[in-house]
């Protein structure tokens, strides 16, 4: 028998999986409101109306909870379910009366009502000690020991405007852009084996791969292999993934760093990168405490001191970077003085200065 | 009779907290009697204790594939199999989601029996990329898994150096701000690359996502070499007696503070009888003070489409945001539709003859010149492509008046385009 | 008899010179006003008031002209004058009566009364072939020129906000930044004089001079000369100061370019850099009619458009570049696409765009 | 008897128009019989119609001086002395004004009788560099023009790699935005330096300029290696009796639009009595609002400077902004001026070392990186001194305990040093 050939079918058409409310006004919706936190409520212009009970999940889920969410979604919803970009778990009914049975049986089974409107949305993140090869972190871990703590912001619409965290295990970043990032950073160069190097890597690749061009062909105890020169080496890790014998991760000098300010929305500013904070936080499990407490401290201080609507990008471009700091009482380094390419654009070339 | 539980004292401290727990659910998957992933899960928690012991990953990768395809799971092989043994093949079937990430119960349940079958019983929905990440199948059951979902619907999703999963919001199906039909958007783009994508052969990743108004909900500026983003082109809709509502109950000075001045290019203006002045020539379409007063102002009717490109993360040279190489295009024909698949044929034709090896898209424009991109691919300059124009006075021009006349041509053109339209 | 060594005395104290009301209300103004164009009124701490008179002048002025302005400030002022920035004199009164007076004569005399408020000020110049050693093309020619035809806008205050206009007679642009800014742009390679290279130049400095390294030692027709790499020279003239056997300037390919929205203040705003608006613009002596025109046009666009305090950077920001080039009917090119260090920041990383 | 003057037919189109014409007032001098300067300016029409019909220049430099400096007189030569003899040699002597460029009428017709005698009878107030510019004199009579004009208290100012002729706003002698004693600054600062001015050995030129509020006529910021600019600390005063009288002569509307939607940070909002609000802490003295209600807003009293470092124009890499490098200090007693007197001071010694040959300050920054500027100089990091902290992950990091342990000494010192003051 030949082997059975893929179909390749690509991205399933979602109309045969939603719901048929959906359906039926796609494109003609009038407007929204938030009833609660964790509530939405879509008026189309037909008059129709649907509403949206959005829970947190773990991402990373396991067939049981899988199924507990699809028997909630049969018993109390309509069957019908989505996913949001951060994971959250989303049921739409069309009658108001659905909304609170249904937000109570999450809160019971342990979902987490929330993640609308000006609330801490659960955390994107990438794969950590779980399932990544390179990862620095681990990730699944970090969310669960942030979320916990951020509990209460996620349930609520307490904060200014939405506030997306995100992590990432390495410096390659696959976290994404975010109000507030939590990624790894390392601090010193990889360690190289020098025995596999010659086997393992695609010497030439890897030295293209160095985005500061540290890394050089060498002989080392007569084979061939790759050398770093410290001194340029600013230890992205880029090599690391070309080339897993230049181990870049490290129990004790890989590092957090925090970011603040991303954003991909065009509301208001355009989107904007992150900017780095903080960095030589310890990479402690289970519950990394010490990130824990900036971002709780950064939330804090944010929800108290912005105005409505202001995204935490909007709220520093007001109250300025120097604010930011003595208000989270984070030190200011000549680390956070850029020096990448086009860093010029990064100093304040005017006398735009708050006292 | 599965193996003994490890000790995963760290883990443990994992399940308390109000949050979901990944970790009880593993549990609960490792302690499943009989099922045929009880004792992989068993070592999957082993394994991530000594990674939180020891602070390191335990992964790598190697090579696992179904029938006729190059890409779409991911291998992982453990390091440390001599003392986790029966996960030591852990791998990642990456499938693509409907778009928009719908799903009833009954395909849900369905997805969890072929996982039952012959995985883990853990997956993510969803992995950075867009997809839902089935994780945790050894090598001998991923053919027969795929094989399952394939004939379900369900195709796997992009790795390595191809184009890559896309993503789309709910968009036309739920959200009134929606100038685009998201998903009909990223399936025609996804969809023809399916060749580009099962059999990797790009210099490194492109992956297209898309956003049906400026809040860009699926981050495509910064996350997508090709982001195509809903906008609209003729005046927002003002509802002035839910604008006047809205001053009653908010307050003229509230109003003023969290909406006039925010606008970005002062195109609103409260009138002193409390309705509401906007300057919609000079309306940059960010959104905001539609987001704020929902009822009272949404898009115009005139909709169409802003495309960006070039978006990336850190490597190599550091974040990138994509770039606009189309201010404006509607999405309505069918030959609109066309017209954006040849665009986004042309640009992968391009980045695959032009790009160095693992440079993404926008890497490429910052290497030749966001210029010579746009000669690549065929489009023509747009002052609203810039932020500003050059302020340096390196350059050199003498073709100025050449490159003058193909302006006035151009416009020329498309007056007489618009007169006789 | 020993030769007479210099006394270093340096900048001059200007009390010495200065009117006695500014000199006793020193550091104890309070508040001033704008009477009509050309006259302010400064109210001091004390009560005192001052009126001053400004009005333009040729900037390279003769013997006759300053003693006019001198006997002019002896008769109907009170003996006292400064000069701004942009080669305006002032006349300083303590006596409001004699505003008119001096005004009529100044009028009389030829001397415009204005340069106040929102007016187009006198052009900041360079030398030009006047004086300078290197110049593409006339300065105080082109000025004259120029306000000639802003005559209107100098005395009158009905632009936006005030339009500060410089010229640059090469592209090392002496002139700085303005509202707007004529500068001269060279379109092709410099024309080398290889039998004086070797005499003239220090060839290691020349080498280092150039902003793309471009140019490299040569041996030419058996002599030690530079050569220049056509494909990579951006025709800066960079290098012809320090080696003039190095021409750059040309008749016809040493064109004028127009930039606009430079602006210094730190009002709104940061202080912005000019950008790009028109190439290709004939070096046309003596009235260059061209380059009037184009100016006269943008000018035009922005008093029509522009709100009320708009600097011009500040109305392009809030119009956008599209509507720049489509009210002043200029073409948009390649060119105006940065490709210098650092472009990317001025790419439209967003979704804001005007239709 | 004179030469006959030469066929201006190009010139002669300058004469027209209603502006001022330098060219009735080089003819005025070319037809002054009997005056030394005549033949010379005769021969400078000449030369200058030249230029015009051929769209060239004709001035070389060359080497031309006075006794005891190296610099401060530009020499030019004429490339067309055989067409236009008498004017061929045609010097400038740059001369610094008071500061303020204050004059009575006195020392102005001195300063006109000494090049009557013996220049060219051409005087321009003031060149870009800020210096009067006598322009046109021969070789011969450079010494004895410029000892008259020392002996009359006025002095050459800077050519070359030195340092540069300073320039400062009318200051406080007229203008109530004033924030310093501009004239003192700029004093002391180039007073220091004379030997660097007049004898140049600098990498390249050094230049001083300084304006007393943020809207910084002098353009010290785009055009001085070191700007200081004024500037306060506490709040800005509000009259806001005046402040009603605007509103009500203006509309709130006008207002809203004109004053409260440009402020930079949001940083005023209009009460509904008409009053305004001002949240002087996130104000950043952009002077805008001051600008535009000049009676009812004016600066606070706790003034001081900003100090930015690095401004120049375009080459070698293109213009420059200078940067903050000191945020705020007071400028009050003797000790205030000192420190800054060795700020500077410090800067020109490191730039005398660390700059290559043609560089200028700003673009040895862009080199060697902001912070290593600052350590050179002797001042600490301040956020204040960037637009926003770095984007990039490249960066090594493995010292930052202990420089985020000199930011916590620093803070627990000033807040020692606040306590015992």
């Amino acid at each position: 028998m030949p082997p059975r050939m893929p179909i390749e079918s690509g991205v399933p058409d979602p109309f045969q999986y939603m719901h048929p409310l959906m359906a039926r006004n796609f494109g003609a919706w009038n407007y929204h409101e938030r009833p609660r936190p964790g509530v939405l409520c879509h008026t189309a212009k037909s008059g129709d109306k649907i509403w949206t009970v959005r829970a947190g999940t773990q991402r990373q889920m396991d067939l049981y909870t899988i199924r507990k969410l699809c028997d909630i979604a049969d018993e109390y919803a309509e069957g019908y379910v989505r996913f949001t970009i951060r994971s959250n778990i989303e049921f739409m009914v069309s009658n108001e009366a659905k909304v609170q049975p249904l937000i109570d049986k999450l809160t019971a089974e342990g979902f987490p009502v929330g993640g609308t409107g000006p609330s801490v949305s659960m955390i994107a993140h990438t794969q950590g000690w779980l399932h990544c090869d390179i990862p620095g972190t681990d990730a699944s871990g970090v969310v669960k020991a942030l979320m916990d703590e951020l509990y209460e912001e996620f349930i609520k619409e307490d904060m200014p405007n939405r506030v997306h965290i995100t992590t990432s295990c390495c410096q390659i970043n696959c976290g994404g852009q975010g109000d507030i990032a939590i990624n790894i950073q390392h601090t010193k160069p990889p360690k190289i084996n020098h025995d596999l190097v010659a086997n393992v890597c695609e010497r030439p690749s890897v030295v293209a791969r160095c985005p500061v061009a540290a890394i050089r062909p060498a002989l080392v105890n007569g084979k061939p292999s790759l050398e770093v020169d410290e001194k340029k080496c600013i230890c992205c890790g880029a090599c690391y993934p070309p080339c897993p014998p230049m181990q870049i991760n490290d129990p004790e000098h890989s590092k957090l760093a925090i970011w603040v300010g991303g954003n991909h929305s065009n509301a208001r500013s355009k989107p904007t990168f992150q900017k780095l904070v903080a960095a030589g936080i310890p990479n402690n499990p289970p519950r990394w405490t010490e990130a824990a407490a900036i971002v709780k401290k950064i939330l804090r201080v944010y929800k108290e001191d912005a105005r409505d609507w202001e995204r935490l990008s909007d709220w520093v471009a007001r109250i300025g970077w120097p604010r930011f700091f003595e208000l989270t009482e984070l030190p200011f380094t000549k680390f956070h003085i850029d020096n990448w390419r086009g860093a010029r654009r990064s100093l304040n070339a005017s006398t735009h200065i708050r006292f | 009779m599965s193996k003994p539980m490890h000790d995963t004292p760290m883990l443990d401290q994992l399940e308390s907290g109000p949050w979901p727990s990944f970790v009880t659910g593993i549990k609960r998957l490792a302690k499943d009697e009989g099922k045929p992933y009880q004792n992989m899960m068993i070592d999957l928690l082993g394994q991530l204790e000594h990674s939180y012991k020891t602070r390191k990953g335990y992964w790598k990768g190697g090579t696992v594939g179904v029938i006729g395809y190059g890409g779409g799971v991911i291998p992982r092989f453990s390091e440390v199999a001599a003392n986790y043994p029966a996960s030591k093949e852990f791998h990642t079937l990456r499938i693509q989601p409907a778009a928009g990430m719908h799903y009833d119960t009954k395909i849900m349940r369905q997805l969890c029996d072929v996982w039952e079958k012959y995985g883990s019983g853990l997956i993510a929905f969803h992995g950075q990329s867009g997809d839902i990440m089935f994780q945790g199948v050894s090598s001998d059951k991923v053919q027969a898994a795929f094989d399952e979902l394939n004939e379900m619907g369900f195709d796997l999703g992009g790795a390595g150096p191809a184009v890559r999963t896309g993503m789309s919001c709910v968009g036309a199906a739920r959200c009134e701000h929606s100038c685009a039909n998201e998903q009909k958007i990223h399936r025609i783009l996804v969809n023809n690359f399916l060749d580009d994508m099962h059999r990797p052969a790009l210099p490194y990743k492109f992956k297209f996502k898309v956003s049906g108004c400026p809040n860009d909900c699926m981050n495509s500026i910064e996350r997508a070499d090709m982001a195509v983003i809903g906008t609209w082109r003729d005046e927002m809709k003002v509802n002035q007696a839910e604008v006047k509502t809205f001053v009653a109950k908010k307050g003229r000075k509230y109003v003023i503070d969290n909406v006039i001045t925010r606008c970005p290019t002062n195109a609103l203006s409260l009138n002193d009888d409390d309705s509401l002045a906007v300057d919609n020539r000079n309306c940059v379409r960010c959104m905001h003070c539609i987001n704020v007063m929902t009822k009272a102002l949404s898009p115009g009717d005139d909709k169409g489409v802003t495309v960006l490109m070039g978006g990336k993360r850190t490597l190599k040279i550091g974040d990138l945001m994509g770039t606009v190489v189309i201010p404006f295009m509607k999405l309505e024909a069918q030959e609109d539709y066309d017209k954006l698949r040849e665009i986004a044929e042309a640009t992968i034709d391009f980045f695959a003859e032009n790009a160095l090896e693992h440079e993404r898209t926008g890497e490429m424009i910052e290497r030749i010149g966001l210029v010579n991109f746009l000669e690549g691919i065929g489009l023509e300059v747009d002052p609203n492509m810039i932020a500003e124009p050059r302020q340096c006075s390196y350059v050199r021009m003498d073709t100025w008046d050449e490159e003058a006349q193909k302006w006035f041509t151009r416009k020329a053109e498309e007056k007489r385009a618009a007169a006789a339209g």
